[in-house]
């Protein structure tokens, strides 16, 4: 089953050629690799690629679909796409159509909120500071447009990933 | 003698306090917020109470909580750690008041070096150096070209109620001083409602350079020698090391004396800190005094090969210190790598979250102080610090050499961690010259925040195990889903999967 | 210079000779057998290539093979580590003769070294005492009583073609001999076939003291202090530590001088080891000269400061030696225990298995040299050595209470381990004492065997865990069972799992 | 649900009497405890009883029933009675009796075989020397008996838990 999978703005097509025990032999965009792939710990990879001992960390990101990996000096984000994944990611685009809602990554507990709703914003301007782990963080709108909506106010606990405020681009 | 000790603070420096602890057979007493009952510094002693809420201000800060668990588990001594209530001189009265030990040095040493204005005065009456400077607030224009002719330029100005940089104003030369001087003010009037401004001499090239001191109960004082305390970032210290590659021979006994002469002005006893800025002239000015054990004290300990808490607990039990300031010897040199939880690449933002599994590095002259473990989450109540790395080696290349090789074999996967950065740091130029100041990670930004390149095929390698990752958790799913005599625990499921790989 | 480095090893000390490889800028390159590709040093290592099937003879014996690897993978230099093909000359040679150098002495010195008979024999040329007896076949009574009479009471008779004790006989007093010597060689005859037999003095109250040596490729020698090693378990060694209690300084010259002289009659390059044998009287003999790294080099190391991988390298390269004899230090103390995966209250039964969780002692003063990592099978093809333990403090009852502690610290589930047994040998009083020789295990096996006690409440806590455990995996198991519209991955589910006690 | 456990020859009873969160007050054996418990790694309890903080490793057995628990100065080997454990246990011991089966607790390579099929052995006399990690361990009978039968032979490489050599009790 060849999938589709996406690393930035680069969509690979990959196709197993062969595949006995742990050696593959594959094809990714063309090119042509004979590996040697175990899994050695919960989200660790040792790979043999002619000789060359590489290891890599796979860590499952929000969706089962998505992957966080660090190389030794490197760490990208992938995106398997196959049929759900690829249903679930155009429900999610269309809806976020013309919309930007601030969140946080993590856990904190709000600073200062310096506009309010109905305010015009640019891209670029701090809409919301939180604070976490001793460190406050201020959180900037990704385009200019006008603040339709706060959800918390100043001194709120938040959850990571709770949508803070709503801004509507122009 | 101190029998039990309870450990006032959490996270790694309260598992290294328990570690001295265990060591000299003295029992340790652990307390925490309710977000920390599944911490290490909980499960590593002997006993563990809870002090309340997550919030600091409510358990760690607790004086009155911790006092009273002390009582019940029958404590003989507090040890504070660093942070929390380690400098709060109302703390350590209520303490010894409550006839338990405090250790650390007296309410008079805390008080003294708490209050920077104090501390400097009596640091000039003690003969130490301070930067030189005025904290009077300056009101003309005659008075303001008086005292900075008398410092010397450069000079900077500052706003006396200030902070971040706000109405400060580094001058040059004499020409600019006037219209710098209501720059500073205006600026001051506008951010904290108060315009009052002083002048301080501006020190080039600022090295932060601290020196280790230790005093008994019976007037005996030593130093052990400096720590190079400059990469910083934000004013937060990032790497440390010892000796300083700017130090002299001629500069440490100076700056040595100096610190004890700090340390003696206020009788102190137990662990203490003073704190140095230097110029590249090798001018040095004193900073302030912590009274109490530094983050970075693992690097002192490993060159003079003294347990520092122990060294504490000691001085505390009324014992004369061991040494004497001529058996002491910096051998070899050491660095430590602080290890934070945060996410370098999105601004330094903190990364709180569960630690999906971590592997230490180990070997040779390497030191790991850490208390995240496997399945832990990091509380985001609390500071980012997972652990500090510590490499030692006959030489500083060595040391830099192996911290890399240590940094190489560091695994933590779950959260975003400062190793990518720190091992940048190793491979920089200036850091690895001993070249550096204050301004080094800011002068270096650019370097520091580039990936090394890896070669095409990683990319590739990467899309394949991803691949490879997805197709056999989709099988399994599967599996899982459509087998419903499964019996076996799902646990011991997890722990027998073995060859995951069947495509 | 040496660029890429072959470890022709596995386990704990391919990973150390590795991680020196690595802070010299040196690429390494792992040999494997079938059993081994997800061992740590496949992983840590720049290369890997698998040189057979599970069986040693076939693959980390298979000394083509690997040289073959070294071709393919351009390596400069192989390393053999221990054991397998670290002291086999042929092996030495052939690396040689295909242009690589071979890190480690000379073919000749190999070769000798590894005769007893040949070693025995230059030694007592070269000046260094050996254990007084004879070789030769003794086939009548007088000569019998002449060469026992010549060493002294109390003596052996022993086996030549020996071995496990068989056709051994103490004899103390002379009117013993004759009996003695006649069931010996009737006790060999029906044991080997041969009644060969040649008396040894017996040595009383026996230390085995090593003697690490160091030499360049100028003529360079050095000798790195002793290493106590007189805790051992039939003759496997289980904890070793220098200073040795029993060394004084006057013998410390003498034994090194010694050892040095021992490896000046083999013109000796490279790390090598002169074992001897030491009396209560200190008087010492050599036993025998180790042509390798040994297990046991960390605790040289922590107290010299010296890399001994980096310096093997170096000299391989052609360097000189960077230190003499005067600038060497025994700086403070170290211990060393062996971790073992073993059951010591089942006979000391080896048990391989699959690691389920470990975590390392970290903090001041420890070193861990390992290879496990968590969800690891421990083959049963190789040696069981889990890994490697090293304290250091200043003192020996510290560098005790510290080892004491990193034991409490050391976690390893999923596999028995020889962590029970060592933490009892720091606490035996022969051995905190610093009072023991070879037959300490023997002497307090009793001791080491027996359990310290824990409270009543720990059994029933212990029985209420496995009930708690018991119920919440019954339920999940129910749930998985049922819950057929299941989506998440698995491995997601097991991390998720926080607060399973739900009861 | 009460439930039995057995640890050596003690059988005990355990009731939960209140349970809040991580707190439970528990009788066991008509001792009363109050503890507050929390799993905190995968098989890593924390306990707390009256302040005093204890470790304990919970390791799975054989059975899901079986546990190997090590707290800092013990070891204990435990088994959860349950009405299908206690069947199995039933149908386990009708299986062995009269016979004692040697076998190795993990893989290993046949060395020596000293005894012979219809050779009669005494307990503790070694029918069986196996080589595992470089080292020799020699099996022993349970009992005075007859050896019934063998089922390896020297050199042969073995699993753990196999059957290698059935004695037959007298």
């Amino acid at each position: 089953m060849p999938l589709e999978l996406k690393i930035d703005t680069r969509v690979a097509k990959i196709h197993v050629l062969e595949h006995v025990g742990s050696n593959y032999k594959v094809e990714i965009d063309g090119r042509i690799y004979d590996l040697d792939i175990e899994k050695v710990e919960s989200d660790t990879y040792s790979i043999l690629l002619n000789g060359k001992s590489i290891n890599m960390e796979m860590i499952e990101g929000d969706e089962p679909s998505q992957y966080k990996v660090n190389t030794l000096n490197n760490y990208y984000e992938i995106e398997v796409v196959d049929a759900v994944a690829r249903y679930r990611a155009k429900a999610k685009s269309h809806m976020e159509t013309g919309s930007n809602i601030i969140s946080t990554p993590m856990p904190g507990k709000i600073v200062k909120i310096p506009v309010q709703e109905g305010d015009i914003v640019e891209k670029g301007q701090t809409v919301i500071i939180v604070s976490a782990m001793k460190m406050e963080s201020e959180y900037k709108s990704a385009s200019d447009g006008i603040v339709k909506s706060i959800h918390v106010k100043v001194g709120d606990a938040v959850e990571g990933h709770q949508p803070l405020i709503e801004i509507e681009a122009q | 003698m101190i029998k039990k000790v309870l450990v006032a603070n959490r996270g790694e420096i309260a598992v290294r306090v328990m570690r001295s602890c265990r060591e000299m057979g003295i029992l340790s007493v652990a307390v925490f917020s309710e977000a920390d009952r599944k911490a290490m510094h909980v499960r590593y002693a002997d006993e563990a109470y809870c002090v309340g809420p997550a919030s600091s201000a409510e358990s760690y800060l607790n004086i009155d909580k911790i006092i009273e668990v002390a009582k019940i588990a029958k404590a003989d001594a507090i040890h504070p750690g660093y942070g929390f209530l380690s400098e709060n001189a109302t703390f350590a009265d209520k303490v010894s008041k409550a006839g338990i030990i405090f250790i650390g040095p007296s309410i008079h040493a805390i008080n003294t070096m708490g209050d920077k204005l104090t501390a400097r005065e009596l640091m000039i009456k003690s003969g130490v150096p301070v930067v030189p400077g005025t904290e009077e607030n300056i009101t003309d224009n005659t008075r303001l070209k008086e005292i900075a002719n008398q410092i010397g330029y450069p000079v900077m100005i500052k706003a006396s109620a200030g902070g971040g940089g706000k109405g400060m104003r580094l001058v040059r030369e004499e020409k600019d001083v006037i219209s710098a001087y209501e720059m500073a003010k205006s600026e001051a009037r506008s951010a904290f409602g108060n315009d009052a401004v002083y002048i301080e001499k501006y020190v080039e090239g600022p090295h932060h350079i601290e020196f280790q001191i230790m005093a008994d109960q019976h007037g005996n004082y030593v130093h052990l020698f400096e720590r190079e305390c400059s990469v910083q970032r934000r004013h937060q210290k990032v790497v440390e090391e010892t000796p300083s590659p700017l130090m002299t021979p001629k500069l440490r006994e100076e700056m040595g004396k100096r610190a004890i002469d700090a340390a003696k002005s206020v009788n102190y006893v137990g662990a203490g800190t003073v704190e140095f800025l230097v110029d590249n002239n090798l001018n040095f000015y004193f900073l302030e005094m912590n009274t109490r054990l530094q983050v970075e004290h693992p690097i002192t300990e490993r060159v003079t090969g003294i347990d520092l808490v122990k060294a504490q607990i000691n001085v505390a039990n009324g014992l004369p210190l061991p040494f004497k300031q001529e058996d002491l010897r910096q051998n070899g040199h050491a660095i430590e790598c602080r290890i934070y939880a945060e996410d370098h690449k999105n601004n330094f933002m903190p990364s709180p979250g569960v630690v999906k599994s971590i592997s230490e590095p180990l070997g040779l002259g390497i030191r790991t102080d850490g208390y995240v473990y496997e399945g832990y989450e990091i509380p985001f109540h609390y500071d980012p610090m997972i652990s500090k790395l510590i490499s030692w080696a006959p030489t500083r290349s060595e040391a830099i050499e192996r911290m890399k090789r240590a940094l190489y074999e560091y695994k933590i996967t779950g959260v975003k961690t400062s190793i990518p950065f720190v091992s940048k740091i190793m491979e920089a130029k200036d850091f690895v010259d001993g070249n550096y100041d204050t301004h080094f990670i800011e002068k270096n930004m650019d370097f520091l925040m580039t990936d090394d390149d890896c070669s095409d095929y990683c990319e590739d390698i990467a899309l394949l195990v991803a691949y490879l990752d997805y197709t056999e958790k989709m099988k399994l799913d599967g599996e899982h889903t459509l087998d419903t005599t499964h019996k076996t625990s799902q646990w011991k499921e997890f722990g027998r999967r073995k060859n995951v790989i069947r495509l």
